[in-house]
């Protein structure tokens, strides 16, 4: 097991145990901004180095898979788990959308086994972040008499959320000040966030093994939901990775992202969104069990899945 | 012989994610101010340990009239109760400056 | 015209390293929920200004009926006056929902 | 039957860069212990949202005699009322061991 | 634009759009506890390198310049712009103290262009915080039965004040430890500067913003003020440094500190000796105005006006 | 004096003289995190190179260590300074469990030193934090109808503290990742190290200037008590560690552990498992004069001591 995933299982562990372990509140808050920051700044200047109009075709495709997941997650989720419209389109958002964290493991992944992909993915988490979570509002709110949607505050919190700020922001100031004008920050950003990474994931071990209690009430159905839908949207991903062209790194790093859901930026606009929907259900689907599945199974499954499709 | 009079201190314990909305609620139901400090705690929703992002609490304190406090007491109780972990109360307080919370 | 019901509001202010039991030790007692806050501050047992594990403080708010509210404040006198920095009190206050705190 | 005394509660809320300083004035007005938390908040000085330095604020809390109350509230009053961002009120509560509290 | 003033953009920017990113406070305490002694540490090693006897007579005019700013900015202040006498004195005394960050952007241009400086600099920063802020006091408190100065708390307030201990402690430990005693601690406190330093502007940026509505109600004279005061300090500090013998590089460091406001140390001592003061006003020129002015525009000028000056 | 006990110079000066110098208190907490894990990190690490066998004899040797100092402090405190059961258990306690940062100084002593130890030293760190405490406790309520020690607590408390999941958690990992797995985790871990220290040590002098005035209350005796102990128990750690073939360094660092007090561990399970001791007498014990007089001056004595015994 790789040393960052034995942090989480530290944290859950620690947690399971009854440890009066803690992460200050505020070292949270601030690793989760390293985290976004950097991950913008690192794909902002690789993006630098690209040429607009190659991007773009594919970047339409992706935005085009973040729409597509929540669609098929939750016609699953209310018409099979038979979940009310609200929790349904709740819970469909947040898979629409992604973990940066989950991405940030899934490239760690790829360093150790040194296999390439593009280095401007980032900038595909950055247009998946949010068409996912704008879908499952529209989900919540429309047919039937359930309230209109509220746009305006709704495209507030989606596009000046924290985590949109700083993954867009990142992305641009890296993408303006480029490798030269980011060398001097490369100790502070580069250096240090496989390290902040295992801190952030020694917190959420603890998070999730405090939510874990929360599996009893949610029953059986969302569990294996939690465990099936990150499957297929990894297919989904790997399709449409291979379809726009990308490396096999590249592809699964797109299905990583597909597959991963939303914990930060997803129940902060969901909360005020979509009220109605009970926040415990989504949180323990994306955190307790889509999340460490993803970084302890997942991401090993989905590199055999993108070996099968994509073909090289 | 106190120098304090009469004022109304409404006191909601709630959801991190509502401390916006909250703010600009009591403002414009006639408040003059208000005080924010961060929390934890427990509740009919659970334990709210404030670890992180979704389980956070704020505990808000509006001193205001009597008649603002039914005022603002009233709209989260029709707004907020039903879908948020909330709680608020009431307490009889002596000001100083009554002029700063009245009307 | 007010809103509110009659209710206790307990306040305990005290070590860090009672946070744990006490909220064990509340919800057997009776209450159905608390809040805590951090705090630092000074009393009979000195400066506890809050910069490292051994001088921090909490306290904690727990909104119960009338009975509730003294067998708290019993316990915590019985179990963790005499060894303990700890101040306790209650005060009355009115609130929304009063099932939520009762019983 | 409740086992609490009356007591006054003096609540101070206001900006940080005074916590030193009203520290030592409510001890030597004969507080003998008092409780700070930090907080946010807004009133008639603006919004002092607590990001930084020059816009933290606190929230001291008292257990005192009336006398003392009184004491505290009126020098408060005349020292920094004008020049700084306070708001002060009072409120009757229960203490247990109120001779921790008296004189 | 550097990359560091990017981040100052990103936050201010964010902040207008009413973006809910927020630094926690403590990151923001724990930052500039960081950057303090790293700049004291740093000018402290330089300084072990050099002999005394050099110094104290480049740091007298220096402490000179500290004095004759804020007694140039009062009458400015008081007689043109009709401010009273305490806010008059309470912002000429921000204005003859220091911003440690404006400092640590100035050191980042040169560095950036290769550009030499006098490496004990950071000594003038810890001598110039000081001065200024006890001017403006006593400009306040003189001149008028508008109270005496109590000096005791003051004096205790100037020189143990938290960025005062820092800055100084800083240089004196890096000055007992000399460049071997701090090798092992380079990581940490030169090689995440720049990192940190970028955090920091960000969150500079948030609260600048947030206080920009002041603009309106502190007037046309006093925004004058804040672009015309630092240029015309800069032009003093020119002048002193090319007269103490200074490279181009160093005088353009005295000029930028010459320039810059204070908005940690003097807010701090101004609230508790000047009471009668608003703060809002010193804040709003030095923060809002006179910071994102120097970093932006303001160094590349004075480069040009040291050009002129110094001729070198 | 090394620059790292500089820091703790500084704090203490700072507060001594009443400056409004502190740091945030998640700051503190955060930092002790780190410290913990990275310890824990690198001890795992370079077990990872060990066979078992080699170090189990040891391992039992050093626990014992850990096991007698309490054993050995307790009359000396209760018959000879007369303190009560509880008290005198509970400082016992202390002194018997050991101090996470003064053996970080001890590394940094041998470091500047180019002095080498066994590089899984870490290991008896962890082995030494328990047993003392355990010890304590037994002593405070055995002999005497003085209660019965409620285990299940206590035991939770000292094997799931927060302090013993960080540096046993931080092993296991080092131990499972080995020195390749955590190659990507070097600047921040290892690189950062002896920064943070400096951080917190720059705490642990305010912390410890402020509990000073508690001097005063708890006697001479207290004080004397607070430099002989760690003497007297380096000179066991020196016995038992040239006993179990340990190089000088090894040994001077086991010396080490011996003569420091536990401050964050044994505090927080002594308040708990024996409340009617009075923590202000342990504290001022441990951290006001013990964690000093050891980084000033014990360290170097140690070492001294060392060269006497070992003979190497
Ligand atoms: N009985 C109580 N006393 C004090 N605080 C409470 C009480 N019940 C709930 N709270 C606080 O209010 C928050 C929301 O309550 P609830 O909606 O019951 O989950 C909890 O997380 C607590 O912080
Ligand atoms: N008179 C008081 N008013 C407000 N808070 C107090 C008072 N006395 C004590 N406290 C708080 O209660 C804690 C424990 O009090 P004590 O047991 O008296 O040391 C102190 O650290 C303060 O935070
Ligand atoms: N009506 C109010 N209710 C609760 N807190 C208030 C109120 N007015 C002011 N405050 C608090 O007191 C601080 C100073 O108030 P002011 O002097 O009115 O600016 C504010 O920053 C708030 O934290
Ligand atoms: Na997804
Ligand atoms: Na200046
Ligand atoms: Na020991």
């Amino acid at each position: 097991m790789d040393a960052i995933a034995l942090f989480f299982v530290l944290g859950f562990a620690a947690r399971l145990a009854r440890s009066d372990l803690k992460l200050p509140a505020q070292l949270y808050e601030a690793l989760s901004i390293y985290l976004l920051l950097a991950i913008g700044l690192k794909g902002g200047m690789e993006l630098a180095k690209q040429s607009p109009m190659d991007v773009l075709p594919q970047a339409v495709a992706v935005i085009a898979l973040g729409i597509v997941i929540p669609l098929v997650a939750f016609p699953i989720l209310h018409k099979l788990g038979r979940l009310d419209r609200f929790n349904a389109a709740s819970i469909a958002g947040h898979y629409g959308s992604v973990s940066v964290v989950t991405f940030a493991v899934g490239i760690d992944y790829l360093s150790a086994r040194q296999l390439a992909y593009e280095p401007y993915l980032p900038l595909f988490l950055v247009l998946l972040e949010m068409p996912g979570i704008a879908v499952g509002v529209l989900l919540a709110r429309l047919g039937g008499n359930t309230g209109s949607v509220r746009w305006g505050p709704l495209l507030h919190e989606i596009f000046l959320g924290k985590s949109m700020v700083l993954l867009a922001g990142g992305l641009l100031i890296g993408w303006a000040a480029g490798p030269k004008g980011l060398a001097p920050l490369e100790p502070f950003f580069f250096g240090l966030f496989k390290g902040a990474l295992c801190l952030f994931l020694l917190e959420m071990g603890l998070v999730a093994a405090a939510q874990a209690g929360a599996l009893r009430t949610s029953g059986a159905f969302l569990a294996g939901f939690a465990i099936v839908m990150p499957i297929l949207s990894a297919v989904f991903g790997t399709v449409v990775g291979t379809a726009i062209g990308l490396s096999a790194g590249g592809t699964l790093l797109l299905a990583t992202l597909a597959a991963s859901a939303s914990y930060i930026a997803a129940p902060a606009a969901m909360r005020i969104a979509v009220p109605e929907a009970n926040p415990g259900l989504s949180i323990t689907a994306a955190l307790v069990i889509t999340f460490p599945f993803n970084i302890l199974v997942g991401i090993p499954l989905y590199h055999y899945i993108v070996g099968l499709i994509h073909g090289s | 012989m106190p120098n304090t009079h009469p004022c109304k201190l409404v006191v909601l314990i709630t959801e991190k994610a509502l401390e916006e909305k909250l703010a600009d609620d009591v403002m414009h139901l006639g408040a003059h101010g208000y005080t924010v400090a961060d929390v934890r705690g427990r509740g009919s929703h659970g334990n709210r340990a404030g670890t992180w992002d979704a389980d956070r609490s704020i505990r808000m304190e509006v001193l205001c009239d009597a008649n603002t406090a039914v005022t603002i007491t009233t709209h989260v109780e029709a707004r907020y109760f039903r879908h948020y972990a909330m709680v608020a109360f009431v307490a009889d307080v002596g000001v100083l400056r009554p002029e700063k919370f009245a009307g």
